[in-house]
This record gives structure tokens, C-alpha cells and sequence, in this order.
């Protein structure tokens, strides 16, 4: 594809919105193909790999015995990072994590977390001694456009394929990790003057504001973000809050899919 | 958010908080324009028993050269817990909410502020909590507005920081430390009084649909009276000299 | 006031202190208007606010439960930190702390330490196992001169209104903290050719080396700093001491007028 | 190395391994080039149960200025390992060790990469361990070399990274995890198949003069084997497309 | 300072402190200078049991340029203690401690270098203390002074790093280890030998101000002492040779 | 001696190289000048000083008592670090450990380990409660060419003359650190096209690829890096590997004459 310098990008972005088009074809609420493998790596207990268009994203999750802390001595924690290194893309440079990176991460711990799908108490293994720490790490390898999408889906995948690895740490026998539901996230930036859903990265570049929304199995929200410069009104929220609820659904027939393996 | 550990009740019998207040109803909020001799401009905020301070440098050359962008100016937030603020002290220097609060205020602030007219320059806001009692970043986010009017930046609106959430099942306006310690959801957002629009959204917990659209609702509520305490902080400050 | 560029600045203080006169027209060991608020902020055990001049200074006293240090089992501890950070003024940079910003907290912190206002024994809860921890951080919000004054007054008076929150802790009934003496702060800063007290924004600006002296309540020397480039001879030190302790006794009145709160 | 804590068997009766090869039999390896869109070239490298991804990114324009070389491009390599490739999770960013790696790695390829043809550039490499076995600096030089060659860098010679080392007191090729762990010497090196030089060289452990150079005859020949396998996945990139 | 914990005994019967010396006397100093070749000037000081070594570069061009001034040279100051140093290793790296003996000892040395003269660069200077035993940042600055002196560095005095303190509310000079961490007093200082002028001045403790006079008055005298001990260094050095 | 700029420089040492000569005179496989002093830093439990030509290196050792690993109750452990600051040369810049710094450490490092000349075993106190961790580091004062030789021969030499400080932690008597071996290194740089011993200031800056060669008493090879751009063939490596006995007698002699003392 031709590299168009932004401020001429942005023109051809505006120009296929008035014709209800986008950049590679795709209609406003169409997205790319997404292919998601779980149980991908060794030494992680739990693993993911999503491809979302050139978007290239892992997640591999681990596990550590922590002593709780002392004002809430049953409950186990989850700690959820992405990282955002320079493998990633050309635009990406060395040092210590960008906001980028730390808003992905935490945007993504939020969704997960804030839907209660894993129940702290339920890592507990010896009250006030003994809890299991859940550490989900994301790893971007090739950023083509809407990585929040892509690691939300990763990190739940993972998740939710886990193995609690008791016998390694001598506390029991492996088994499945309990997640009780499938929090999915939904992003859409403005391009060309109004959302989309699953921009690619040329709408990225030439586009303005993201919203990520984050659902849960029954429609609830469990976390919103607005990045980027730009801002919205309710009605344009509105809009884009139905088409959200539809791609949630499709994206987390794809988790359950995996999880017959 | 979810943070609740068991049953503590947060509403009383009559439907009124555990301070009085009706579930749409504010903490009280007062503002300073013009506190700090050093900056172009600055504000106090104190909303309940949170205090706020902004100042606001600039439009000044941007440099290191590389952060320059060449159709408008950029704004350089820092949001920033001073470590008296919290309960528990906490140690100096930026952590991760930090930064992920302050890159979300400034892509906010870039929102309603003007930048076109200044391009290649730098705009500094420093937003420091020096008290926190729930919502920092909201009554960060006033601040820093009425500091850039005081700095006499050009603004296409003012941006009004507010939030709702849910206890017990209810949704409520403007968390107060309890509440946002055993609740159920919280919904910040950064209202543009004038136009109506949203540059601020974060939200966290459990909404339904018809719990978002009335958390919503009070926001937009409350920060049409925020922004009159903040007009005539403005006001004040120019009748009055410094407050 | 217009902005004079150094080497012009520096010509204009070397004629006013010719004509023993001063930028802002006081006199050479006259100080800029003090005032002084305490038990401002919710959260911290103690508080103060100092206004000198342009200058803004909050500081702030919190307590921690700590294991004291296995060669010293019935001793507390005390630090203080300064923070110089970019809303102080245009000239602040982000970033790890600055030269300048851990020399103002390690000469405040030297100036309380060594007065030996805080026994550290009465710090101790139980010997070998808990002790008080207490800590002042010191925030500059407006530096429009002498923020070291402005900063060792905050410390002392947000310590001396401080108490200590043994109810919080489950470790007592909350009480004031014993602090046994107000050491206090006077800087001199050359300016036109002479030390000169107090020295606002511009004297800084053109001027030279500083001197830092804390005084204690009998008058004892308890921290000297020279900062920056410069030499003094001992007869200007002699002079300037004087100067200091008539200065010291004065901001210790201020102190002591909000203890009676 | 040196790191066996008494006596691990790690040979059968009969003189073969513990997974049951031979002492000079390497770990089954599979290559795949050009699998990461957003990067000018790359590869993923499969090497008993390690998985490596390397990125290649340039020539570009070097900058900052100081690290610019007026007569070649410089080639900036990161080796890192991710949280999940390790049994116990490792902290994300740089330690001693990868830091080590990193710079040998990077000097490797600038002997093989034709760096006076691009003065004044990077060529950035990002070497990413996903999973991790042993031997992974090696998979990463061999992931490296072929992302070089997929993004169209012109070298003199591929370069490929292989390692032999000593268990009970045998030479052999290519030791896995637990050959690892309990093993007396790791002799990991990077080969240039077509010239034989060596333009990586690490060993740890005890060698004496004559296990060494059994050592490195292993060495070489799996060199030959791997170069094989990295040929034909360049090959599959051009005729098939992404593969 | 401040550091007494109990009754500790400094001083004997007669007046005498632990080791022997007069409660003006201070430990034997013993310098060489030249002693780095790959410096532009070097001097190493062995004071008591401390050891320290300081080592001068330039003046070169000042990078990066915001650090440049247009009317002088800056003086670039690094204090170090090296992790054997101490009773107790310490992890290498800069500490606030060291970097606020860096930046006063660096303005002490900006005082007597002919700054003014080299415009628009800069000047290393390298203190490195290997052994420490109370009075490093003393010993530190009289080492770079003649590490300066070594390098040709004009300046319009030398400056010698001396402190007296007190003890068992005595007023002695130049605390050893026991001194120091007992004692009630420090006051390091440093003297300009020939103007009598003061480049640098700490102190802690407690010094009422007639006890300040007299550890001033000390610190005089042994600067004289010192000083000729400095100057016979630096004649060894351009009489004998690399000494 | 003149500075030459690297190209001239390179061209004047490949000149040189075709006639088997050097830029000090010195033969292909001969050695600067070495001196080495040992018990020469009050604090350090072991210390070493080496000279070799105009490179001057330092080494200490420290002790500290440390809880074991939980997987490895009866051994202590060993660590080695070098500090590459800008006091030794113009072209050191400050800031965090560079990676040739980290090289270096590492480098030392394991020849130490490897040689097994620290028994881990040894180290012991109190199975699973104390044992003794050993710090050597290496600070070098004045780079003139071939650091990691003088470092290694610094750090062994002071780690063999190491007292162990039992009585000051109060676990017995005060011993002399058991040591068996004593592990050396022989390191070459590519100059004019060929490889030499102990290189110096010169002929790095105008030379290629360095390999570093540690050698234990039994001529095993314990360590083996090569650093820099450039290749190297099995002949090559033949030749130096010769070469690198010798000299790792000769300095290991160095070392025991000190041990008498």
C-alpha cells in the first residue's frame, strides 16, 4: 500500500467516510479476520496467540505463591501488564514502558478484573499464608492496527485455558483455573469524522480519538477508556455501544471454542 | 471498584448517604484562581476534602525537538499524588496510574484547548493532589481547566471533571472515600459545559445499560454547577486582583 | 518587572548594592512578608503551608509502623524529603530528583536531625519489634526565592502540630507528637557583591553563593550549606550569623503562635 | 553451568539421552521467515520446545547522532526474553544477562551483515524468546539471521547459532534443559556455514583442550544441518508467499 | 552526627583522644600525583586510612550543549564510593548522599578554577574513594585539587579539604571512624591556603559559636599543613617524574 | 605518542603487522609490564591492585551473611561485578552499567565460577539459615588497554588473599577464604589482521575482534568470550589457545608469590 504523509491521509479518510467506505474495503462494523490458538507455549500455564488482520499479539500467564496481604488474608490477586517493545513496529523505541503501553495494560487489567471473572477468593490456598498470584503478561509482536482488541482477547484466552500448576509449588494437584465469565473488549476510533470498528493502522495514523468498551457476558459495561485527542457526544456513544454488544458476542464464541480442546 | 469486602451499608434507611447527601447530589466544591506566583496560571480546587492545585506553563518552544508537532501545540500533563495526599504515604515519584491518568488528561485537555493556534510549542500543566478523598482525577482535571482560562490559554470550551458511580446497587453522583472503597462501579468523564460533548471517559465496576445512561445523566448535572463555581472563580480573580 | 538578561541583572544588583539598596527596595537584611498555616490537609498527620514572598511551600508529616534497625531496637527514624518538581517554575524539569532538589531535603532533613528536637527513643513501641517511622515531604509549589527557608519552616511547624495516629495503627490513643525544639532556617545569598537575606527571584537570578545556617532554640549551630560558586571570608560568615540569629528567633514566634491551636 | 547438585543421571545404559538421542543429535528445529507484517523482515525459530521471534527493522537513519558509524550501519539487537518463557516468571526488561547477549549477538551480525553498504544506519534486530529450553541465545542468532535475510539485508554469510556441551563427563551436541541444568560445560557458538568462521563464541563449565575440539566438530556439523532448514524457509517465503 | 548511642569514651585521661593525637593534631597525609596514565591529571591521597583518588579531564567541549555556559567552564563533579570501601559493602551507584557531595564539592572547585577562562566547555572531575574512614568528602576535594593542579588546570588558589569537630563536648580536628560516629559535631570545610577564603561548608551536630570558632580556627591550621604536603606532591611529580 | 585517527591508525598497524612488529616494539605474544599488590585497602576483607602497562585496576572483596536460596540450603554464593566509570578514561561516559561494563563483569565472573574454585559448599554456616555470600568488585581506575586482564587477575588475586570476617558477624573465628585454584585469563585482540597478546590503548582503538580465554590450573578452559566485530577460523583459535597457557602460567605464578605474604 501507497504511504500517504498524515495530513493527505487524513483526506482520503475523509473522503471514503462520505462514501460510507474504508481504507481497505471493509464496511463501518466490519472487522478483520481474527484467528485465535490457545496452548501455544511451552513453560506458560496458560497461552494465547491472536492474529487480528497483521496484528500479532501473545499472552501467557503464570503463577506465583504469595503470602496475602494482611487486610485481606483469603484473597488471591491478578496482576495483568502489556508490553509495547520494539518489535512491535518501526514506531516503537527501547526504554522503560511507554504511557502507551501502560494504558493498554491497565485498560485491559480493568476489563478483566472489573468483571469479577476470577474470584479472588477462590485462589486462596492456606488463609493468611498461602494465596496464588495470576500474572497475565501481553506480549505485542506486530502492530497493524488495534492492538487493545487483540491483547483484551489474548489475555481472556489465556486466562481461561490456564492450569494452576499445584504441583510444581507442592500445594496439590494441577487443575483448571476457575474463571467465571468472558470479558471482551470492543475498540473504535474515529476516521474520516466517524467510528469504526477495529480500525487497521492506517486508520490509526490518520485517525483521531478510540473508545474501548469492555463487556461481560450479560452486556454489562466493565470498563470504558477514551484515548487519544478528540471528543464525542453521548449520541455518537450510543451508536457505537449497540454494534459493540454484537462483535462481544462473536469474539467470545471464539474463546469458548477453544476451550473443548 | 469491586473492592467491596462483604456487606458495608453505604445508604441509610431514608435512601439519603452515609453523609446526608441524595444520590444526586454533589460534596461541596470551592475554586482559587491565581495562586501561584510562579506560573502563568493556576487553580485550587477543593471538592469535598480533596484539594487540587494546577499550574499551567506556557505555550513556550517545545523541545526535545522530537516531541514537536508541526500543525499545534502539544500539552505536557502531570498528574501527580503528593505523598502526604493518602492514608498511607505514598513514595515520591510517578507510578503507573500516574502515568496512565496523565497521558488520558492530556489527549482531554488537547480536546478542548486550541492547540492549532500554536504549533510547534509545548504546553505545561502540572495538576498536583495534595489531598485525596476520592475522584482525584476529576477535580484534577477542573483545576487544570480553570488554571489554562487563568493562563489565558484559548479554549473552545471549558472541560468540567465529574463522576458517577453505583453503590448498593444505586447509582449515585460523586464518590466519597467510602463509597468508592465498597462500591460497585465509578464513571469519571470530562464534560464540555457548553457544547455537551465528553473528552474525559474512563469507567470501571459493573453498569447495565439504563445504570450508565442515568450515571450519565448526573454527570452532566453536576458539571453544569462546577462550572459556574468555576466561572466565578475566574471572575473573582479578575475583579479582585489575586484572590 | 521587566525581565533583565543575566550579565544586565547582575550590573543593576551591583548598583543597588552600592547604594545599599535592593531590587525590591528593602533592606539588606530585611525579609519579604511570611505567613504560615498549618493543619491544611486531610490525610497528613501534620501540615503547613508557608507563603514567603512569591514563594509556595506545603509540607507534610506521615507515620509509618516500622522495625527498627536490629543495632538500634528502641529507636524510631526520621527523614525528610524535599520534592522540586516542574510546578514550581518555568526553569523545573521532569525527571529523577535533581542535585538541587536532594540537597534542599538533605540540608532541611540535617537542620531537624541534628537539633535533636525528635528523641528517637520516644519513637519506640516495642523494642526490637515496632517503632514510629515519621516522615516529612516537603513540596515546593511557587519557588520565587529562598524556597530553603520556606522549606525548613513548613518541615518544623507541619512536624510540631503533627499526631501521631496510634488509633489507626491499633496501637494506642492517638497523641501529639513530642518534638523538643524548633530549629529554624536563615539563608544568605550574595548578591552585587554582598550577602544580603531573604533573597527573592531576581537576587538569585544575578546573584551568587548562598549560605544556609539552622539555629536551634539556644542558638547553637546545628547545619551549614554553602551552595553554588563562591568563596565568603570568616568576617562575612560573622556578620551574617548575627543577622541569622535575630531571623531564627523571629519565624520561631510564627511557629509557636499556631501551636496554641 | 557447574550448576549440578549431586548425581543426575542424564545418559541411558546404553550411551544414549535421556529424550533418547544420540550424543551428537540436536533437538528437532522447524523455521518459518515473514511472519510478523509490521516488521521489513522476520522469523520464528522453533528449536526443541524454545520458540524465538526476531524482528528486523531498517536500514534506517541512525539516530541519536553519536551512535551514527560514518563508514557502516550499526546494528542494534535486543535480546529479551518474555515474563511466560521462563518455569518461573521473569520481571519484563532488560537484566545483566540479556544485556550481555544482546551486545555479543549484535557485534555476531555485524560481521556477517555487509554493514559498509549502509554508512550512517541502523538495522534495528529484535529478538524475542517466547518459550525458553535452552539454547536460547543460539535460536535467537538463528531467528535473527534469517529475519536479516527475509528483510533483504545483503550478508556475506548466513550465520547460524549452535551449541554443544558436556554431561557426565561426554561431549554432546545441543543439550536440552535438564543436559543443561546438571551439565558440566555449554559451548554455544555462531557459525558461518559457508566460510566455517565463527563469529559468536561463549563457553562456560570445564573443557579440557580435547573436549573442546570434539565440542566444536559437533558444532559444525549441526551448523550444516541448521543452515539447511533456514534455506528452505527462505525458499518457502519467495515461492509460497507468507508461508 | 547525632549517631551516639550512650556514654562511648573518645578521649583518655589526660586529654589525648583513642589513637593518641592532641586534640589539634590531625591523622598523617601522604599524597602522590600523576599516578592514572590515562588521565589528564591525577593525585591520590591517602589521609589516615582513607585512600582516595581523583582524576581530572579537559577541559573538553561541554555536551550536551544545555549544559554549556557561554562566559565559563563548567566543572563536572562525580564523588564515588567504591563498593569496597566501606565496613559494609555498598551497592554501586550514585546514592543522594554522594550526588549532594558531588554537586557542593563541584561548586567548591568552580570557586579557584580560572573558570572563566574555557568558555563554553567542560572539566571532569573523577573522586574516587576506595577506603573510607571518616572525612572521605575532605579528602575527596584535596585530591581533586591536585588531580587539577596535575592537569594544568590554572586556578587562582588551591583549595584543601580539612574538618574539625567535637567530641565529649571537645573541640578537636579531624574526626577518625570512632570520632565520627560518636562524636557530637562535624565541620568540614574547604580552605583556600592563601587567600584564607572558604570554597566549601557543611556541618552538622551541635556547635554553639564559640566551639565554631575554634574548629575553624583548627581547620585553618591543619590547611596550612596540608597544603605543603600538596605542593611537595606536585614537585615530586615534575621534578622526578611519574613519582 | 602522536594520536592518529583509527584509519591512519589501522593502516599504520596492519604496516606493522606485516613486519611482524607492534606499536610499542613489542612481539606478537608479548606482554606489558605487570605489577600486582594485594592487602592494600583498609575495609576490604581481600584487595588487589594490578598494573599492566598503563592500565590500573582494583579489586575488593566483601562479605555479607545471607539467608540460602530455599533449593540450595547449604551453599553460599558468589558474586562478581565490575565498574567501568568514567574515571578510567576520557571515552567513559556516566550513567547506568554500559553493556561493555556488563560484558566485563560477566566475563570475570565466570572464569571464577566455572573454575569451581569457590566451593559453594564451604560457604556454609548454619544449613538453610546463613551462609556467606562473597562480593568481589573490580573498579578500574585507568584503561590503557586489556582491562580484561587486569580485572581478572585483580579480582582472583584478591579473592585468594580474602579473610573471611567471621568475628565481626559474630560466627567464630576470622579465616583465610578457602580457594581452590586459581582461575586466569589470556586475552587477544585482531590488530593489523592477526591476533596479539595484551593489547594496548592503540592497538584496540585501531584493532577488531577480541577473544578472552580463562584457563585453570589443568589448562581446562573455564571461560571462552569473543567480543567486538569480526571472525575468527579454528586455525586461529589453535594458535592463541597455545599461547594462552603460557601466559596464564606466568600470571598464575604472580599470584602465588603474593599468597606467601
Amino acid at each position: 500500500m501507497v504511504e500517504l504523509v498524515p495530513a493527505l491521509l487524513r483526506q482520503e479518510l475523509a473522503r471514503l467516510a462520505e462514501e460510507n467506505n474504508r481504507i481497505d474495503g471493509r464496511g463501518r462494523w466490519d472487522s478483520r479476520d481474527v484467528t485465535l490458538e490457545t496452548d501455544c507455549l511451552y513453560n506458560a500455564e496458560g497461552s494465547a496467540k491472536v492474529v487480528m488482520g497483521g496484528t500479532v499479539v501473545y499472552a501467557g500467564v503464570k503463577f506465583e505463591l504469595r503470602t496475602p496481604w494482611p487486610d485481606r488474608p483469603t484473597q488471591g490477586s491478578l496482576m495483568c501488564g502489556a508490553e509495547l517493545r520494539p518489535v512491535a513496529g518501526r514506531k516503537y523505541e527501547p526504554g522503560p514502558p511507554s504511557p502507551a503501553s501502560i494504558e493498554l495494560g491497565r485498560v485491559v487489567d480493568r476489563g478483566i478484573r472489573e468483571s469479577g471473572c476470577i474470584d479472588m477468593e477462590s485462589l486462596c490456598i492456606v488463609p493468611g499464608e498461602k494465596v496464588w498470584g495470576v500474572m497475565i503478561d501481553i506480549h505485542v509482536l506486530s502492530d497493524q492496527g488495534n492492538i487493545f482488541d487483540a491483547c483484551g482477547l489474548a489475555a481472556i484466552a489465556a486466562l481461561r485455558t490456564a492450569v494452576v500448576p499445584a504441583e510444581r509449588f507442592d500445594v496439590g494437584e494441577d487443575h483448571t483455573l476457575q474463571v467465571n465469565g468472558t470479558p471482551i473488549m470492543a475498540s473504535f476510533t474515529r476516521v474520516g469524522g466517524r467510528f469504526v470498528l477495529d480500525a487497521n493502522e492506517q486508520e490509526e495514523l490518520g485517525g483521531d480519538e478510540r473508545i474501548h468498551i469492555t463487556l461481560g457476558d450479560k452486556g454489562h459495561l466493565h470498563s470504558l477508556q477514551k484515548g487519544l485527542k478528540g471528543v464525542f457526544t453521548p449520541a455518537e456513544f450510543a451508536e457505537i455501544f449497540d454494534v459493540a454488544q454484537k462483535r462481544c458476542v462473536e469474539l467470545r464464541k471464539l474463546v469458548a471454542e477453544k476451550e473443548g480442546n | 471498584m469491586m473492592g467491596g469486602y462483604g456487606d458495608v451499608q453505604l445508604l441509610n434507611e431514608d435512601g439519603s448517604r452515609l453523609d446526608g447527601r441524595k444520590v444526586d447530589e454533589m460534596r461541596p466544591v470551592s475554586i482559587e484562581a491565581g495562586i501561584l506566583p510562579a506560573a502563568d496560571g493556576s487553580a485550587k480546587v477543593t471538592h469535598g476534602l480533596n484539594v487540587a492545585v494546577a499550574a499551567v506553563y506556557g505555550p513556550m518552544e517545545a523541545h526535545p525537538r522530537k516531541i514537536q508537532r508541526q500543525d499545534r501545540a502539544v500539552i505536557d500533563v502531570r498528574y501527580n499524588m503528593a505523598p502526604f495526599s493518602t492514608s498511607d504515604r505514598i513514595r515520591p515519584g510517578f507510578n503507573r496510574r500516574s502515568r496512565e491518568i496523565s497521558k488520558v488528561t492530556a489527549e482531554a485537555l488537547e480536546s478542548v484547548v486550541l492547540v492549532e493556534r500554536y504549533p510547534r510549542s509545548k504546553i505545561r500543566v502540572e495538576i498536583e493532589i495534595l489531598a485525596a478523598e476520592a475522584g482525584t482525577r476529576c477535580v484534577g482535571i477542573t483545576a487544570a481547566a480553570v488554571a489554562l482560562a487563568d493562563a489565558g490559554i484559548p479554549m473552545r470550551d471549558m472541560i468540567v471533571g465529574v463522576a458517577s458511580g453505583k453503590i448498593e446497587d444505586t447509582v449515585v453522583l460523586d464518590l466519597d472515600k467510602a463509597e468508592d472503597n465498597y462500591g460497585q462501579a465509578d464513571l469519571p468523564v470530562g464534560i464540555l459545559p457548553n457544547t455537551g460533548e465528553i473528552a474525559f471517559l474512563q469507567m470501571d465496576g459493573d453498569l447495565s445499560p439504563d445504570e450508565y445512561n442515568l450515571a450519565m445523566e448526573y454527570n452532566f448535572k453536576a458539571a453544569k454547577e462546577i462550572h459556574e463555581i468555576m466561572v466565578d472563580a475566574l471572575k473573582r480573580r479578575y475583579d479582585g486582583g489575586e484572590a
